[in-house]
C-alpha cells in the first residue's frame, strides 16, 4: 500500500457505533431505535426476515436514506454526512445486485475505486502501469488472471468478489456487504467466506445474509432484526437457541436459502402496513 | 384592487392552458419515462383541427364545440401513431426519445407549413365567447373563463378515469411498478398506447383553446411547450396534484411578473423561480417515493 | 470505450496514439488542404462549421461521455460570441467611440458592463471565464440537487429560450433581435482583408484541433473513465467516494467553455452574432451534428457538426424549403437506428460480420 | 512525483492549443494594404444578366417574404418580355435567407462573390438588412430593400424602396392630430422597428400635444396579449398605435376584441397590417386604420395593370400589398437606372441614380441620390367590409425621404 490516507488505528479496535437509529418513510418506521456496536476484526452477520430493515439500516449508515439518531465512526456522525464523504471516511458498501462498471475491465474497475487517493491533477492523467495496491487487491480477490476482461463478462460470483476488491482498493475500514453470496454455488460461497476471513482482521465487516449455512460457517457475531428493531444478538449458538428468533425467523422462513433475486424490498411495505 | 385581480385572473387562464398542455406530458412522463418534445405540435394539430372544423361546420358558434372532440381524436391518433411507429422502439431510452421527438416536432411543423400554406387563417372566435364580466375592476373575458372551465373539465375527466375505471387502475399500477404490473397480467404495451392517445388528445383540446387567442401557425406549439415542461418538472413526475398546482402557480406568477415588468422579463423571472424551487424540492412538488437504488 | 491494457506492447501503443494520428490528419485537411482548394467564400462557410464543431466537441464530452443531454449550449456559444462581438464592436467604433446601434436605439451612452470589453486581453479571458462561471453556478444548482436526465435537458433548453428572450428584449444593450454585426477590425487586423480572413479561419481550425487534443487526453485519463462510470451508474460512483455532482460539473464546465470558444470565433467569421444563433433551435442544431457523428466518440461530434453544417448550406441551396425535413428526419433516423451515431457503424458491421462468420 | 508529471502534461495540452492559435495569428496582415474592395466579377458580356433574389422561403418570415419573391418574379417576367435590361435577359439566382440574419449575410456574400450577380433584391426584417449591410458594402455590391423600416440608415450600396419613418410614422401622427386625438397607447413587438418607431412617436407626440398613456411590448414569437390589452382597457386611449410584427398581430387583435374594445371606442392604427393580413386576423377588423404608401385600392392605370398581371400569374384571390408593390417597383427602378447609366457597374449606377423616377402602382416615385431612398406619398386607409382599404387621408404629394429626420427640429436622437 503506497498510498495510505487513514492513520492506522493505534488501539487495534476500531468500531462503528449505532445508537437510536430511526428511519421514517412518511410515517412508516422502517428502522425503529436500533442500537448496534460493530467491532473490528469480527465478521458480523445481520439476519432477519424480509422487511426487517437490514438493507435500510445499511442505506441509512451510508447516507442513501435519511435517518435520525447517531452512527459514529472515528468521532464522526455518519448520519449527517453525504454518501461520498462517508466512503472517504472509510465506510464502504456493496449492493444486492452486483454493480460493477460492465464496460470497463476488471483492472479499470479496481483502478477507478482508488480514485479517492488521487489529486485532481492526477485524475487528468492516463493510467500507466498498475499501482501496487491494485495489484494487491487483484491477488486478494483472486482475479489476477482476468484483469483485462471487461467486468460485464465475469461470472456472478466473480462480480461480487470484484466489488469486494473495489472496497479493498478504496481502503474501506468498514465494509457493509448486502447479500454477497446470493446466487453463488456452494464452492463460491466457501471461497467468499474465506476471503472475508482473510480481509476481516484489520476491518469491520458486516454481512447481510439469508443463507443460514453460510452464517453458521463464518459468523463471529449475529444480529437478528425484526420489524425495524434488534431482536437478538450473540454468537451463532446463542441465536439458534433463542426461542424468539426461532419463532419470528427460523419458524417463519426455515433455514432454506432464499430464491436468487429475492429481495427484502418488494414485500417489505406490505408486512408492516 | 384591479392591479391585483387583473394578473390573478388573466394568469389563472394562462395557467389553465398550461395545465391542459402539461396533463398529457405528465401522464406519459410518469408512466413511460418518455419526454415527448413533439407534444407542442399536438397543440398545433389541435389548433389546425379547429381551423379545419370551422371550414366544414360553418356555424362559428357551433364549430368550436364540435372541434373539441374532433381535436381530441385527431391529436390522439397522431400521438398513437408516434407511439407505435417511433417510441415503442425506444423502450427505456428516455433521453433518446427526447431527441427523436425533437426531430418529429421539426417534421410536423414543416408539414403543417406545407399543408396549410404559410399563412394559416386564424380560427374565428364565436360571438358567445366575446365579451367580459366585471370582477373587482377587471373585465374578465368570457374566453378566459371558458379556458379555465375546459381545463378543469379535462382534469376532472382524467382524474375520474384514473380513479374509477379498470383502465385507470391499470395505468396507476404501471406507473407505480411496471414490472410488477406485467407479471400481474397487465399488458403494459397496450396501456402505454392508450395513455399516449389520451395524453396527446388532451393536447389537441389545449390546441383548440390556444387557437382562440392566437393565430394558427406551425410554430404555435413552441410558445407553450417550454412553460408546460417547466410545469411538469416543478409539479413532480407523474403527479396530477403537483401538475395542477404548478400550472396555476406558473401561469399566475408569469402574469404578475409581466404586470410589474415586461413580458420578456416575466419569462426570465418564471424560469428563475422554477430553478430556485427545484433547490427546495429537486423532485418537484410531489413524488412517488421509491426505495430502490438510482 | 476501448479497453486499456498494460503498457509496453507496441499494439497498445498504436491503439493509444491512433486517435492522435486521426486528429493530425484532420488538422492537415483543415489547415493546409482546405485553404489551398476552397474559394474564400466556401472557406469562410467552413469556418462557421468549425465553430459549431468546437461546441460539438464539448457536447460530446458532456452528453456522450457524461450522459448530460445539454440542450442549451447556445447559451454558452452566445456568451463567447457576444463577448467577442462586444469587443469587435468597440474596436470598430474606435477609442472613445460608441457602437452605432446604441446611438440609433438608445441615448448614445455605453452601458457599464461594455467598458471592460474595450480591452482585448480582458475579452479573451472573459470568453473562457464567463461561461465557466455561468456553468459552474448553474451546474452547482442543478447537479448538487441531483436533478438529472430529462429534467436536466428540459432546464437547459428552457435556459436557451430565456437567454434568447433576454437578448431580444435588451435592444439598447445587446442590439436585440438584430444582434451585433458590422465588425471591421479583429484585434487590429482588418477583417475585410482576405489574408486576415484566412488567418481568422486558421485560428478557429487550430482551436478545434486544440479542443480535440484536450478531449483526447481527458478521455484516456482516469477522469474520463470516472465520467463514463458516472454516466452509467451515478449512484455507484457515489459509493466509490466521489461526489458525482463534481465530476459532472467539471465536464459541463469544459463543454461550456468550448461552446464559448466556438461562439467567440463565430462572431468574426460569420460577421454577426444574433439571438437566432444562440436560441433553442440553434442549440438543437448543435446537438444534431453530435448525434450524427457519434456522441461518445472522439472525432464523431466534430465530424458530425462539420457534416451537418455543410448539409445545411448545401441542402438549403438545392432544396430551399426542405431543409427542416432533413434535419428532423436526421434526428429520428439516427437516434432510432444508430443511437451511437454513424461513427458506431463500423463496430455494428464488425459485430454482424463476426456473428455470421462464427 | 506523479502529480508533478501530470501537471506538466495537462498544462502542455492547453498550451499547445493556445500556441497553435497564436502562431496562426502571426500570418495575418496588420497593415491597411490590400484592403480595397474585391474586384467586381459581374459578367456583362453575354446576353443575360444575373440578379440575386434573397428572401426567406423557410422559417418564421417565409409567410411574408414569399409574397415579395412572387412580385419580384412578376417584375422579372414583365421586364424580360419587354426586352430585358439594356437588352439583356434577367437570370434570377434565388436563395433562401431562412429567416436568420447570419444566413442572409452568408447568402448575400455567395450571391455577390460566388454567383457574381449585378444586384440583389430582398430582405425583410431590419435584422436581415443590418446583417447584409457590411457584406454588401465590403464587396461594393448593390441591394434593393423593399420594406418600410425604422430609418436612421443610409448606405451607398443599398436602395431603400419602402418607406422611411418620415413617410409612414410621422404622417400617421399628422393624421391622428388632424383627427383630434388626445391620448395614444403604443403596442409593439419587442424589436428594433417598434422601439425606434415609438421613440419617434413619443417625441412627435410631445410636439403635437398628444399624451402617451401606455407603452407595451411583447416578444416577437409570443401571441398572448391578454395582460397588455387589459392595460389598454384601463387606459381608455383615443387611439392605439400598433407596431406589432407579423403573426403576433392575430393574438393582439383577438385579445383586443375579446376584452370589449372596438374601432368605435379605441381604434387601432397599424403599420404592419396590409391587404394580405386584414382578412386573416380571426376577427373582422372593419373600421381600423393602417398607414402605408400603397393600397390595392389605389386608383391608377399603373396599379390596375399591376393587379391584373399579378392575379393572372398567381391567382385571382391573391391581394397585393405595400411591400409587394415596393419590391415590384425596385426591379423596375433598377432597370431605369441601369439604362440611364448604360452600365451595370455599381459606381456608374450610383452616379446615375439621383432623380431617376418611375410611374409605380403607388404613383410616381423618385430616387434621392444622396440617401438612396425614394420620395413616396403617404396614405392612411380605413379597412372596409371587403378587407380593402379606403383611403381617408393622404399627404397629397410625394414626401422627400429624410431617414435621419434632419428636417424635424423636435427630433433628438439621444433622448430617451
Amino acid at each position: 500500500m503506497s498510498v495510505q490516507t487513514h492513520r492506522p488505528d493505534e488501539l487495534g479496535h476500531d468500531y462503528l457505533e449505532i445508537r437510536g437509529l430511526t428511519v421514517d418513510f412518511d410515517g412508516f418506521k422502517a428502522i425503529d431505535g436500533v442500537d448496534l456496536t460493530l467491532l473490528q476484526g469480527r465478521l458480523h452477520f445481520l439476519i432477519g426476515p424480509n422487511g426487517a430493515g437490514k438493507t435500510t439500516l445499511v442505506d441509512a449508515v451510508t447516507g442513501l436514506v435519511q435517518g435520525t439518531g447517531r452512527a459514529s465512526y472515528r468521532n464522526q456522525d455518519l448520519l449527517s454526512m453525504k454518501s461520498h464523504r462517508i466512503v472517504r471516511a472509510g465506510v464502504g458498501r456493496t449492493f444486492q445486485t452486483a454493480t460493477v462498471f460492465e464496460e470497463l475491465s476488471v483492472l479499470q474497475n479496481l483502478d477507478i475505486a482508488g480514485g479517492i487517493h488521487r489529486s485532481p491533477w492526477g485524475m487528468l492523467r492516463a493510467r500507466r502501469g498498475v499501482p501496487a495496491y491494485v495489484e494487491e487487491a487483484l491477488a486478494t480477490i483472486g482475479l489476477s488472471h482476468l484483469r483485462d476482461r471487461p467486468a460485464g463478462v465475469l461470472a456472478h460470483g466473480q462480480k461480487q468478489w470484484l466489488e469486494i476488491g473495489m472496497l479493498l482498493v478504496q481502503d474501506a475500514k468498514v465494509m457493509l456487504l448486502d447479500e454477497p453470496v446470493a446466487g453463488m454455488s456452494a464452492e463460491e460461497r466457501e471461497q467468499t467466506g474465506e476471503l472475508l476471513r482473510r480481509i476481516g482482521h484489520e476491518r469491520t465487516i458486516v454481512v447481510i445474509e439469508h443463507d443460514m449455512d453460510f452464517v453458521r460457517s463464518f459468523a463471529d457475531v449475529v444480529t437478528v432484526m425484526h420489524g425495524g428493531t434488534v431482536l437478538a444478538e450473540g454468537d451463532v449458538a446463542t441465536i439458534q437457541a433463542d426461542p424468539r428468533v426461532q419463532e419470528v425467523y427460523l419458524g417463519h422462513q426455515g433455514t432454506e436459502p432464499p430464491e436468487p433475486g429475492t429481495t427484502d424490498e418488494t414485500s417489505g411495505e406490505d408486512q408492516h402496513a | 384592487m384591479d392591479a391585483f385581480t387583473t394578473p390573478l385572473l388573466a394568469g389563472t387562464a394562462t395557467g389553465a392552458l398550461l395545465l391542459i398542455a402539461a396533463l398529457g406530458l405528465t401522464l406519459t412522463f410518469g408512466q413511460m419515462g418518455v419526454i415527448n418534445m413533439a407534444h407542442g405540435e399536438f397543440l398545433m394539430i389541435g389548433a389546425y383541427t379547429a381551423y379545419v372544423t370551422q371550414q366544414v361546420v360553418t356555424n362559428i358558434d357551433l364549430s368550436i364545440l364540435v372541434a373539441l372532440p374532433v381535436a381530441f381524436v385527431v391529436a390522439g391518433l397522431m400521438g398513437l401513431l408516434l407511439e407505435v411507429c417511433v417510441i415503442s422502439f425506444m423502450y427505456r431510452r428516455p433521453l433518446d426519445t427526447l431527441l427523436v421527438t425533437v426531430g418529429v416536432s421539426l417534421v410536423l411543423q414543416q408539414l403543417a407549413k406545407d399543408l396549410f400554406g404559410a399563412q394559416g387563417d386564424p380560427v374565428r372566435v364565436p360571438d358567445w365567447l366575446v365579451g367580459t364580466i366585471p370582477v373587482f375592476g377587471y373585465n374578465w373575458p368570457y374566453r378566459q373563463i371558458f379556458t379555465i372551465v375546459l381545463a378543469l373539465a379535462s382534469l376532472g375527466a382524467l382524474a375520474a378515469l384514473l380513479k374509477y375505471t379498470s383502465f385507470g387502475r391499470r395505468i396507476r399500477a404501471t406507473v407505480q411498478n411496471r414490472d410488477l404490473a406485467e407479471t400481474m397480467g397487465i399488458s403494459t404495451r397496450a396501456t402505454d398506447r392508450i395513455t399516449f392517445f389520451i395524453g396527446s388528445g388532451l393536447a389537441g383540446i389545449g390546441g383548440v383553446a390556444v387557437s382562440l387567442i392566437s393565430g394558427t401557425n406551425p410554430s404555435l406549439g413552441t410558445t407553450y411547450i417550454i412553460s408546460a415542461f417547466l410545469v411538469v418538472v416543478a409539479g413532480g413526475l407523474g403527479q396530477l396534484k403537483g401538475t395542477v398546482i404548478a400550472a396555476f402557480t406558473v401561469g399566475i406568477a408569469t402574469a404578475f411578473f409581466a404586470d410589474w415588468t415586461s413580458a420578456a422579463m416575466a419569462q426570465v423571472a418564471t424560469f428563475a423561480l422554477v430553478v430556485v424551487f427545484l433547490q427546495l424540492r429537486p423532485q418537484g412538488l410531489f413524488t412517488v417515493r421509491t426505495r430502490g437504488l438510482a | 470505450m476501448s479497453t486499456t491494457t498494460a503498457p509496453g506492447r507496441s499494439a497498445t501503443l498504436l491503439r493509444t496514439y491512433a486517435p492522435l494520428l486521426a486528429i493530425a490528419v484532420l488538422a492537415v485537411l483543415l489547415l493546409v488542404v482546405a485553404p489551398a482548394t476552397l474559394s474564400a467564400f466556401r472557406l469562410n462557410s467552413l469556418g462557421k462549421y468549425i465553430c459549431w464543431a468546437i461546441a460539438a466537441v464539448g457536447i460530446g464530452l458532456a452528453w456522450g461521455r457524461g450522459g448530460m443531454l445539454v440542450m442549451g449550449q447556445g447559451v454558452f456559444f452566445g456568451l463567447g460570441g457576444y463577448a467577442m462581438a462586444m469587443h469587435l464592436k468597440l474596436e470598430a467604433a474606435g477609442p472613445e467611440g460608441v457602437p452605432d446601434f446604441m446611438i440609433l436605439y438608445g441615448d448614445g451612452t455605453i452601458p457599464g458592463f461594455w467598458e471592460p470589453f474595450r480591452s482585448g486581453p480582458f475579452t479573451l479571458v472573459a470568453i473562457v471565464v464567463l461561461p465557466a462561471l455561468a456553468a459552474t453556478g448553474l451546474g452547482w444548482l442543478i447537479f448538487k440537487r441531483r436533478v438529472k436526465g430529462a429534467y436536466f435537458a428540459i432546464l437547459t433548453q428552457a435556459l436557451a429560450v430565456v437567454f434568447a428572450t433576454l437578448l431580444v428584449a435588451t435592444i439598447k444593450e445587446t442590439g436585440g433581435f438584430n444582434g451585433l454585426n458590422q465588425f471591421t477590425l479583429f484585434f487590429g487586423y482588418n477583417l475585410y482583408d482576405p489574408v486576415n480572413k484566412q488567418m481568422v479561419y486558421s485560428i478557429a481550425a487550430g482551436l478545434l484541433i486544440g479542443c480535440l487534443v484536450v478531449v483526447w487526453q481527458l478521455y484516456r485519463s482516469r477522469f474520463g473513465e470516472l465520467l463514463v462510470a458516472t454516466r452509467d451508474a451515478e449512484e455507484r460512483v457515489r459509493f466509490l467516494g466521489h461526489d458525482p455532482a463534481n465530476i459532472k460539473l467539471v465536464a459541463f464546465v469544459i463543454a461550456a467553455v468550448m461552446a464559448s470558444i466556438g461562439g467567440a470565433m463565430f462572431a468574426p467569421i460569420a460577421g454577426i452574432i444574433s439571438p437566432s444563433d444562440v436560441d433553442a433551435t440553434a442549440s438543437i442544431f448543435l446537438i444534431a451534428g453530435v448525434a450524427l457523428g457519434g456522441r461518445a466518440l472522439l472525432l464523431g461530434p466534430a465530424l458530425g457538426a462539420l457534416t451537418v453544417g455543410f448539409g445545411r448550406t448545401y441542402l438549403s441551396e438545392q432544396f430551399p424549403t426542405q431543409w427542416t425535413y432533413f434535419l428532423g428526419l436526421l434526428f429520428v433516423l439516427v437516434i432510432l437506428l444508430l443511437p451511437l451515431g454513424v461513427g458506431d457503424l463500423p463496430r455494428l458491421v464488425r459485430a454482424r460480420v463476426g456473428r455470421s462468420a462464427a | 512525483m506523479f502529480t508533478t508529471r501530470t501537471r506538466g502534461r495537462a498544462a502542455g495540452g492547453a498550451a499547445l492549443a493556445v500556441l497553435t492559435a497564436l502562431s496562426l495569428a502571426a500570418c495575418g496582415n496588420k497593415s491597411d494594404e490590400g484592403t480595397t474592395a474585391a474586384e467586381s466579377c459581374v459578367d456583362t458580356s453575354g446576353d443575360t444578366i444575373k440578379l440575386g433574389f434573397l428572401n426567406s422561403t423557410s422559417g418564421a418570415m417565409s409567410i411574408s417574404e414569399q409574397t415579395v419573391r412572387d412580385s419580384l418574379g412578376l417584375a422579372m417576367e414583365e421586364i424580360n418580355a419587354d426586352g430585358g435590361i439594356l437588352g439583356k435577359q434577367i437570370e434570377a439566382v434565388e436563395e433562401d435567407g431562412a429567416s436568420d440574419p447570419a444566413i442572409f449575410a452568408e447568402k448575400i456574400e455567395k450571391l455577390l462573390t460566388g454567383d457574381c450577380v449585378a444586384a440583389v433584391f430582398g430582405g425583410w426584417t431590419s435584422a436581415s438588412r443590418k446583417a447584409m449591410l457590411p457584406v454588401v458594402e465590403a464587396n461594393n455590391g448593390l441591394l434593393f430593400y423593399p420594406v418600410q423600416y425604422e430609418g436612421l440608415e443610409a448606405s451607398e450600396n443599398i436602395y431603400y424602396t419602402g418607406a422611411t419613418t418620415n413617410q409612414q410614422i410621422i404622417p400617421a401622427m399628422d393624421f391622428l392630430a388632424s383627427e383630434g386625438v388626445e391620448t395614444l397607447f403604443l403596442a409593439g413587438s419587442d424589436y428594433v422597428f417598434p422601439r425606434t418607431a415609438n421613440k419617434i412617436i413619443k417625441q412627435y407626440a410631445a410636439e403635437l400635444g398628444i399624451e402617451i398613456v401606455g407603452e407595451e411590448y411583447v416578444p416577437l414569437d409570443d401571441d398572448d396579449w391578454t395582460t397588455q390589452v387589459a392595460k389598454i382597457v384601463k387606459a381608455k386611449p383615443d387611439f392605439v398605435f400598433n407596431t406589432i410584427n407579423g403573426s403576433s398581430n392575430v393574438g393582439f387583435i383577438k385579445a383586443y376584441y375579446e376584452q370589449g374594445l372596438s374601432a368605435e371606442t379605441s381604434p387601432i392604427i397599424s403599420v404592419s397590417i396590409a391587404e394580405e393580413e386584414a382578412p386573416a386576423m380571426g376577427h373582422s377588423v372593419t373600421g381600423q386604420y393602417a398607414a402605408w404608401n400603397y393600397f390595392q385600392s389605389v386608383d391608377s392605370p399603373e396599379n390596375a395593370a399591376f393587379i391584373d398581371a399579378f392575379q393572372a400569374k398567381y391567382g385571382s384571390d391573391r391581394p397585393t400589398s405595400d411591400p409587394m408593390e415596393a419590391a415590384y417597383t425596385s426591379l423596375y427602378l433598377y432597370k431605369v437606372i441601369v439604362e440611364k447609366a448604360e452600365s451595370f457597374d455599381v459606381d456608374d449606377v450610383n452616379a446615375a441614380s439621383d432623380g431617376v423616377s418611375f410611374d409605380a402602382p403607388e404613383g410616381t416615385v423618385t430616387i434621392d441620390g444622396e440617401n438612396h431612398h425614394i420620395a413616396k406619398t403617404a396614405l392612411i386607409g380605413q379597412i372596409n367590409e371587403d378587407n380593402q382599404f379606403d383611403v381617408v387621408w393622404s399627404s397629397g404629394s410625394p414626401i422627400e425621404p429624410d431617414p435621419f429626420l434632419e428636417g424635424y427640429s423636435w427630433w433628438d436622437p439621444s433622448a430617451e
